[in-house]
C-alpha cells in the first residue's frame, strides 16, 4: 500500500530480491500477537531483523457497520457509533450527530455545546493518556507508564459513567443536544479532574520525556515526511507530528471552537518520538480548553424542543459531518431519501486512513520498530475495519 | 557465641557427617552441601516472584497478588501447582529429544555456578583454584540451553528469540568477565573463597570491598548492567521480548517445562547478582566491623535481595532497547570502558597509596565514560525536543 | 552523559512505589468483592420492566406498544402483544404483553429502549454480576425476570424515578382532576336534571 | 584407568562419533559438544582445572555456539542427503587410521615420562599465567596479533557486505 512511488527507505524490495529466499524469515504478527492492538496483522519478511517486506491485513474485526446503519433508524446508528473506535465513543457520537444535524439543519443549544466540548476534550485527554501508556508498553516499560495513564484514565470514565451511565459505551450525543444533563455536582467533580490531571502528566514527563532509551527508541523512526503525510490524507496528531498544521478545531471550528484560546503543537521531524510528544502537548492543552469551557459553562436546555425522539426524518439530502477526533479527522458522511433510515451511511475512519502508511514507515526498520510504529499511528481496530 | 551461629550450619554438617562411616563420608558431604543449596534458592525463586509482582504492582499503583494465603505470599504455590497440572504441550513438527533437553540443560547449568559460590564464611559446595573461570564457563552452557530451545520449536518466533539471546548473552559476556579481571587482578586469585577473605577486612569500620575504589566502582556498574543483559532482565529483555516476539525463545514451551525456564532465568539472576557480590561487595563479610556479629549467610543474603530489589526497580521502570543499540552500547561503550578499567587497575596497583592515585584513575575512569557515551551519541541525534505551536 | 533521564524515571517509580502505601489517590484499587464502589446513579447495562404495586402481572406499565421492539438497536426484545385488555395504573384499558423477551447476550445497553418508551415502563437496570452457565436459555429473560418493581427502580436511580413519579402523579391528577370535573359536570348535568326548569327542558327534547 | 575416566572417555567418543554419523547438523553440533564437554571432564580429572574450565568457556560457550549460530543464520539445518562416495569414506578411515596408529606409538612410548609428570603437583593458574607471561610472552603475542588480524578481516568483510547489500 504504498502511497509514494518512490520508496522512503533506499532499501526497495527489488534490491532484496536477490538475496535467497531462505534467508529472509517470514513472520506472520498477528492477528494473535500482544502488540497490534487487538486483531491486525502484518505478514512481515525479515532479513535478520531488519524489515524488508510488510504486509498488513486486516479486516478480522469487520462487524458490516456501513451497512447495518442502512438499515437502522437514524437514532438507532447512534450506538454502533460508540463501538467504532470504542476508546473515544464521545468524539464518535458527536461527529455522527453533527451529520445529521448538518442534514437535517438542526440548531444545538448553547449548554449542549459546552457539554460536547467537556465531554470531547474529556475524551481526548483518556485516549491520548492511554496511547502513549500504550506506547510504553509495546516498548517493553512492563506496564508503568501504562497503569499510570490508566490511573489518570480511570477517573475520566468515572465522569462519563456518572453523565452518561456507561464507562465506554456512552452513547451521549443526541441530535440536537445531548441525552442527559450533567447531573448535581457533576461538573465539580470534572473540575477536580481537570485541575489534577496536569500533575499527571507532570509525572509522565519525569518518568520517560527525558529517558535515553526512550529517545534512543523513538527518534528517528518510522518517518513520515510533511509531503507523505498530507499525499495519504493523514491527519490528527499524527499529521501535525510531521509538521502539517491541520487541526479541524481550528480550521472549521465546529461547534463552539471558535471561543477558546489553544495551541496546536507541530512537530517537526514526523517519527515516532514526535508523535509521542505530540500527544502529551495536547493533551496540555485539552487541559486549557477544558478550564475555559469549565468556566463559561451557561445553564439552559440541552436538548433543541424541536427535534424529535421517535419518527426523526429528515428531509432528502446529503451531509457530511467532520470533527477533530482524538485519532484524526472523524467524519460521517449520509444521504438521506427522506425515510427514517440513512440511505447511505459511510464513516471517514482517521485510524484506518492514517494506517496507510504503515509499510512506508516500517521497511528497512526492526521488527522493534514495526511494534511501536504500529503504537503510535495510534489505532483501533473496530475504526479500521468497522 | 556469634561464631557458633555463623557457623552453625558447617558444624552441623560435621556433626551429622560423623554419624556416617568414613566410607561413605565423600558421598554424605558433598550431599549435605548440595542440597541446602537445591532448596534455599529454589525458595528464593519463589520468594522473588512474589517480591517482583508485588513491588512492580505497588511501583504501578496497584496492589499485586494478594489473594492466595497471607499477603499473597502462597501464590508461588498457586502458580507452581497450576504450571505442574497444565497440559505440556509440544509443537508437532518440534524436535522432540532437544525440546525436552533444553530446560533440563538450562536449569542444570543454572544450579552448577552456585558450586563456587561462597554463600558465608566456610560455606561454598566447591572451592575451586579457578572459580571464577568454572563460574563463566557454566554459565556459558546456558546460551547452548536457549540456542537448544528456539531452534528445537521450529517456530520463527523462538528461532529469532533464539538468535536474539545468544547474540546477546555472547556480547555481554565479554564486559562480565573483563568487568570481573580487574578483581582477579587485585585479588591475584580466581578463587572465590580467597576474593571474599581478601575484602573481609576493616579499616578502622571500614570494610575493604572492592567496589570502593574507582575501578571496583566502574567494575561494579559494568558488571550490574552485563549481568542484567546476561539473565535477559528488562531493558535487556529482547530475547523474551513480549511486545516483539512475544515470549522468545520458550515460546513454544507450557506447563512444567515453561515453570523450568522461569527458574532457570532467575536463577542465572541470583547466580549473576552473587557474583557481582563476590566480586565487588564483599560476599558475606559486613560492611561495617561493629556489624561484624550478624551471621555471613545473613548478609550475603541481605545483599542479594537488595541486588534483586534494585532490579525489580529498574524493571518496573525501563523501556526495552532495540537490538542494535544493545549490540553496540555492549561492543561501542562497554567493552572499552572495561578496558580502560583494567588499564585503570593496572596504574592503581603501580601507585603508591595515596589521593593521587584516586584522582588519577577516577578521572581516567571518568573521562572515558563520558568520552564513549559522547561517541556512541554521535551521528545519531536524540536529544529532548522543543515543539512549535500554531495558534 | 548517559543515564540523568533513567535516574529521573527511577526516582519517580520509586516515589510511586511508597506514595502507593501512603496514598489513597495513587493506590486506586478496590477489592472487589469486599468492597465495592459507591452505585453511580446513573449507571446502565440492561433493561428491566417497571410495575406498581406489589403484583408484578396487575401493575406492568408496559402496554405492549412495540416502539421499543421496533428501534432496538441489535433488536433483542421480542414483544406478542395481548388480545384483551386491562386498566393500567390511570384506569384507562390498555393492551399488556403476554411475552416479553430480552436477549441480554445480544443487548448493547444502549437505552435507546428507554428513550422511545412513552409510558415510562422500561428502565436500565445496574446489576452486573449476571453470569451462568447457560448461555443461551440463561441470558434470555421473559417477562417475569424482567419486571422489578417501582420501589427498586426509585432504589437504583432515584432522581430519575422521582422524576417519572412526579410526572406520573401530575398525570393522574389530571386525569383524576379530568375525571372529576367529567364526574362534575355529569353531577352538575344530573343535578340539572333534577332542578326543575332544566327538567322541562329536557322533557321538551 | 578408573571407571570414570572410562566412563568420560565413552561419552566423548560417542559425541564425536554421533557428530560425524548424524543427518541433521544442529544433531552434529550439539553432539559435538557433549564430545568437547567430556573432553573438558578429562581434563578436570587429570587436574588441570585451568585447561579444563577454558576448554568449557571457549569451545561449548563460544565456538559451539558459533557453529550453531551459523547454521541458525543460513537455515539449511534441514536434514541434508548422505553425500560422498565409499572411496571418500575410505581415504577417511585411512587417514583417521594412520593418525591413530602414529598417536598410539607416540603415547605408548612416552609412557614412562607421564608416570612422571603426573607425580608432580597440579599446575596452578598462577604458575600458567606467570609462565605465559615469562617464557611463552612470544608466541601470546603472535597469536594475539593473529586473532585480531583475523577479528578485523571478518569486520571488513562484513562491513563490504552490508554496503552492497545497500
Amino acid at each position: 500500500m504504498s502511497v509514494l512511488t518512490e520508496a522512503p527507505v533506499d532499501l526497495t524490495p527489488s534490491q532484496s530480491d536477490d538475496r535467497t529466499d531462505s534467508q529472509l524469515l517470514e513472520v506472520s504478527m498477528g492477528p494473535q500477537h500482544p502488540s497490534t492492538h487487538g486483531v491486525f496483522r502484518m505478514d512481515v519478511a525479515l532479513d535478520g531483523e531488519r524489515v524488508v517486506k510488510l504486509k498488513p491485513v486486516f479486516g478480522y474485526l469487520h462487524r458490516n457497520h456501513e451497512k447495518i446503519a442502512e438499515t437502522e433508524s437514524y437514532l438507532g446508528c447512534m450506538p454502533y457509533t460508540d463501538r467504532l473506535d470504542y476508546i473515544c465513543s464521545i468524539t464518535n457520537n458527536w461527529a455522527y450527530a453533527l451529520a445529521v444535524e448538518k442534514l437535517a439543519g438542526i440548531q444545538v443549544p448553547e449548554r449542549a455545546e459546552y457539554l460536547r466540548v467537556i465531554t470531547g476534550e474529556l475524551t481526548r485527554l483518556q485516549n491520548h493518556a492511554g496511547l502513549v501508556g500504550f506506547l510504553m508498553q509495546d516498548m517493553g516499560a512492563s506496564g508503568t507508564p501504562l497503569m499510570y495513564a490508566f490511573r489518570e484514565r480511570e477517573k475520566i470514565l468515572d465522569l462519563f459513567e456518572a453523565l452518561t451511565g456507561a464507562r465506554m459505551m456512552c452513547n451521549y450525543m443526541r441530535f440536537g443536544g445531548c441525552r442527559v444533563d450533567a447531573p448535581a455536582g457533576w461538573l465539580q467533580q470534572a473540575q477536580k479532574v481537570i485541575d489534577a490531571f496536569p500533575r499527571f502528566l507532570d509525572e509522565f514527563e519525569r518518568l520517560l520525556v527525558s529517558n535515553e532509551i526512550l529517545m534512543a527508541r523513538t527518534q528517528g523512526v518510522g518517518v513520515v515526511s510533511r509531503e507523505q503525510a498530507v499525499n495519504a490524507g493523514i491527519s490528527g496528531p499524527m499529521a501535525r507530528a510531521s509538521g502539517v498544521n491541520y487541526d479541524l478545531r481550528k480550521v472549521d471550528k465546529y461547534g463552539i471552537y471558535d471561543r477558546f484560546s489553544f495551541r496546536v503543537p507541530l512537530g517537526e521531524n514526523g517519527d515516532v518520538y514526535d508523535r509521542y510528544m505530540l500527544r502529551v502537548l495536547e493533551m496540555r492543552e485539552s487541559v486549557e480548553i477544558l478550564k475555559q469551557a469549565m468556566r463559561d459553562v451557561p445553564s439552559g436546555p440541552i436538548m433543541d424542543p424541536n427535534t424529535k425522539t421517535r419518527g426523526f426524518r429528515p428531509k432528502a439530502g446529503e451531509a457530511y459531518g467532520r470533527i477533530e477526533g482524538p485519532k484524526g479527522e472523524l467524519g460521517f458522511y449520509l444521504i438521506s431519501d427522506g425515510s427514517s433510515n440513512p440511505y447511505r451511511f459511510r464513516v471517514r475512519p482517521p485510524s484506518l486512513i492514517n494506517l496507510t502508511l504503515l509499510e512506508d514507515m516500517c521497511l528497512g526498520q526492526n521488527v522493534a520498530d514495526i511494534v511501536i510504529i504500529l503504537g503510535s499511528v495510534d489505532i483501533v481496530l473496530g475504526e479500521v475495519d468497522r | 557465641m556469634p561464631e557458633i551461629i555463623d557457623q552453625i550450619f558447617v558444624l552441623s554438617k560435621h556433626w551429622l557427617l560423623g554419624y556416617v562411616p568414613a566410607g561413605l563420608q565423600p558421598v554424605f558431604s558433598a550431599l549435605l552441601s548440595v542440597v541446602p543449596v537445591l532448596i534455599a534458592f529454589p525458595l528464593l525463586f519463589a520468594i522473588t516472584t512474589v517480591l517482583e509482582r508485588k513491588g512492580l504492582g505497588r511501583m504501578q499503583n496497584r496492589y499485586g497478588p494478594n489473594r492466595t494465603g497471607p499477603f499473597g505470599i502462597l501464590q508461588p504455590m498457586a502458580d507452581g501447582i497450576k504450571s505442574l497440572t497444565k497440559e505440556d504441550i509440544i509443537p508437532r513438527t518440534a524436535d522432540h529429544l532437544v525440546h525436552l533437553l533444553a530446560p533440563l540443560l538450562l536449569v542444570t547449568a543454572s544450579f552448577l555456578v552456585y558450586a563456587v559460590l561462597p554463600i558465608g564464611r566456610n560455606m561454598v559446595i566447591a572451592n575451586l583454584n579457578a572459580g571464577v573461570l568454572f563460574f563463566f564457563a557454566v554459565g556459558s552452557m546456558v546460551e547452548l540451553a536457549v540456542f537448544m530451545a528456539g531452534w528445537s520449536s521450529r517456530s520463527k518466533y523462538s528461532l529469532l528469540g533464539a538468535m536474539r539471546a545468544i547474540a546477546q548473552m555472547i556480547s555481554y559476556e565479554m564486559p562480565l568477565v573483563l568487568a570481573s579481571v580487574v578483581v582477579i587482578m587485585a585479588a591475584g586469585s580466581l578463587s572465590t573463597v580467597a576474593i571474599v577473605n581478601m575484602q573481609a577486612s576493616y579499616t578502622g569500620i571500614w570494610p575493604h570491598w572492592y567496589v570502593f575504589t574507582p575501578w571496583g566502582l566502574t567494575g561494579f556498574v559494568i558488571f550490574l548492567i552485563a549481568a542484567t543483559a546476561e539473565s535477559n532482565r528488562c531493558p535487556f529483555d529482547l530475547p523474551e521480548g513480549e511486545s516483539e516476539i512475544i515470549a522468545g525463545y520458550y515460546i513454544e514451551y507450557s506447563g512444567f517445562k515453561f515453570a523450568l525456564f522461569f527458574l532457570g532465568e532467575y536463577l542465572g539472576m541470583f547466580a549473576t547478582s552473587a557474583m557481582a557480590i563476590t566480586l565487588f561487595l564483599g560476599g558475606w563479610a559486613a560492611p561495617f566491623s561493629f556489624l561484624t556479629w550478624i551471621p555471613s549467610y545473613v548478609w550475603f543474603f541481605t545483599k542479594l535481595l537488595t541486588l534483586i530489589l534494585v532490579f525489580i526497580w529498574i524493571r518496573g521502570t525501563l523501556p526495552r532497547l532495540r537490538m542494535d543499540q544493545l549490540m553496540n552500547f555492549a561492543w561501542k561503550f562497554m567493552l572499552p570502558l572495561s578496558l580502560i578499567n583494567i588499564f585503570g587497575a593496572g596504574v592503581w596497583h603501580y601507585m603508591p597509596a595515596g589521593l593521587l592515585r584516586w584522582l588519577v584513575v577516577t578521572l581516567l575512569v571518568v573521562v572515558s565514560c563520558i568520552s564513549l557515551s559522547r561517541g556512541l551519541r554521535r551521528g545519531k541525534w536524540f536529544h529532548v525536543r522543543t515543539y512549535r505551536f500554531a495558534a | 552523559m548517559i543515564g540523568e533521564g533513567i535516574l529521573k524515571g527511577l526516582a519517580e517509580t520509586a516515589r510511586n512505589f511508597f506514595g502507593s502505601y501512603v496514598n489513597k489517590d495513587r493506590l486506586t484499587t478496590v477489592q472487589f468483592p469486599e468492597e465495592r464502589l459507591p452505585q453511580i446513579e446513573a449507571t446502565r447495562d440492561f433493561p428491566f420492566l417497571v410495575y406498581d404495586g406489589t403484583d408484578w402481572q396487575q401493575g406492568l406499565r408496559c402496554v405492549s406498544c412495540q416502539i421499543c421492539e421496533k428501534e432496538c438497536p441489535p433488536k433483542c426484545i421480542y414483544i406478542e402483544k395481548s388480545k384483551d385488555k386491562k386498566p393500567d395504573a390511570t384506569g384507562k384499558p390498555q393492551s399488556y404483553p403476554t411475552t416479553f423477551n430480552i436477549d441480554i447476550s445480544v443487548c448493547m445497553s444502549c437505552q435507546i429502549c428507554v428513550e422511545v418508551c412513552p409510558f415510562d415502563a422500561i428502565k436500565m437496570d445496574v446489576a452486573f454480576e449476571l453470569s451462568t452457565d447457560d448461555r443461551f436459555g440463561g441470558l434470555l429473560l421473559n417477562r417475569e425476570q424482567l419486571a422489578k418493581s417501582n420501589e427498586y427502580y426509585n432504589k437504583i436511580h432515584p432522581t430519575e424515578a422521582a422524576a417519572v413519579d412526579a410526572a406520573f402523579a401530575e398525570e393522574r391528577a389530571k386525569a383524576e382532576a379530568k375525571a372529576r370535573q367529567a364526574a362534575e359536570a355529569k353531577a352538575a348535568a344530573a343535578a340539572q336534571t333534577l332542578t326543575p326548569g332544566a327538567g322541562e327542558t329536557t322533557r321538551v327534547q | 584407568m578408573t571407571i570414570s575416566f572410562l566412563l568420560l572417555a565413552a561419552i566423548t567418543i560417542a559425541g564425536t562419533a554421533a557428530a560425524m554419523s548424524l543427518r541433521n547438523l544442529v544433531h552434529c553440533v550439539l553432539a559435538l559438544t557433549l564430545g568437547l564437554v567430556g573432553l573438558a571432564a578429562l581434563y578436570l580429572q587429570l587436574g588441570a582445572q585451568f585447561v579444563g574450565f577454558t576448554q568449557i568457556l571457549v569451545y561449548v560457550g563460544a565456538v559451539a555456539i558459533l557453529a550453531v549460530f551459523a547454521i541458525m543464520m543460513t537455515r539449511s539445518a534441514e536434514p541434508t542427503e548422505p553425500h560422498g562416495s565409499s572411496s571418500f569414506q575410505l581415504s577417511g578411515a585411512l587417514i583417521a587410521g594412520i593418525v591413530f596408529a602414529v598417536l598410539a606409538w607416540a603415547v605408548s612410548s612416552g609412557t614412562k615420562a607421564l608416570q612422571v609428570q603426573t607425580l608432580q603437583p597440579e599446575a596452578s593458574v598462577n604458575q600458567i599465567g606467570v609462565a605465559l607471561m615469562h617464557g611463552f610472552v612470544l608466541p601470546l603475542e603472535v597469536i594475539g596479533l593473529l586473532l585480531t588480524a583475523a577479528l578485523i578481516g571478518a569486520g571488513v568483510l562484513a562491513m563490504d557486505e552490508t554496503r552492497g547489500a545497500r
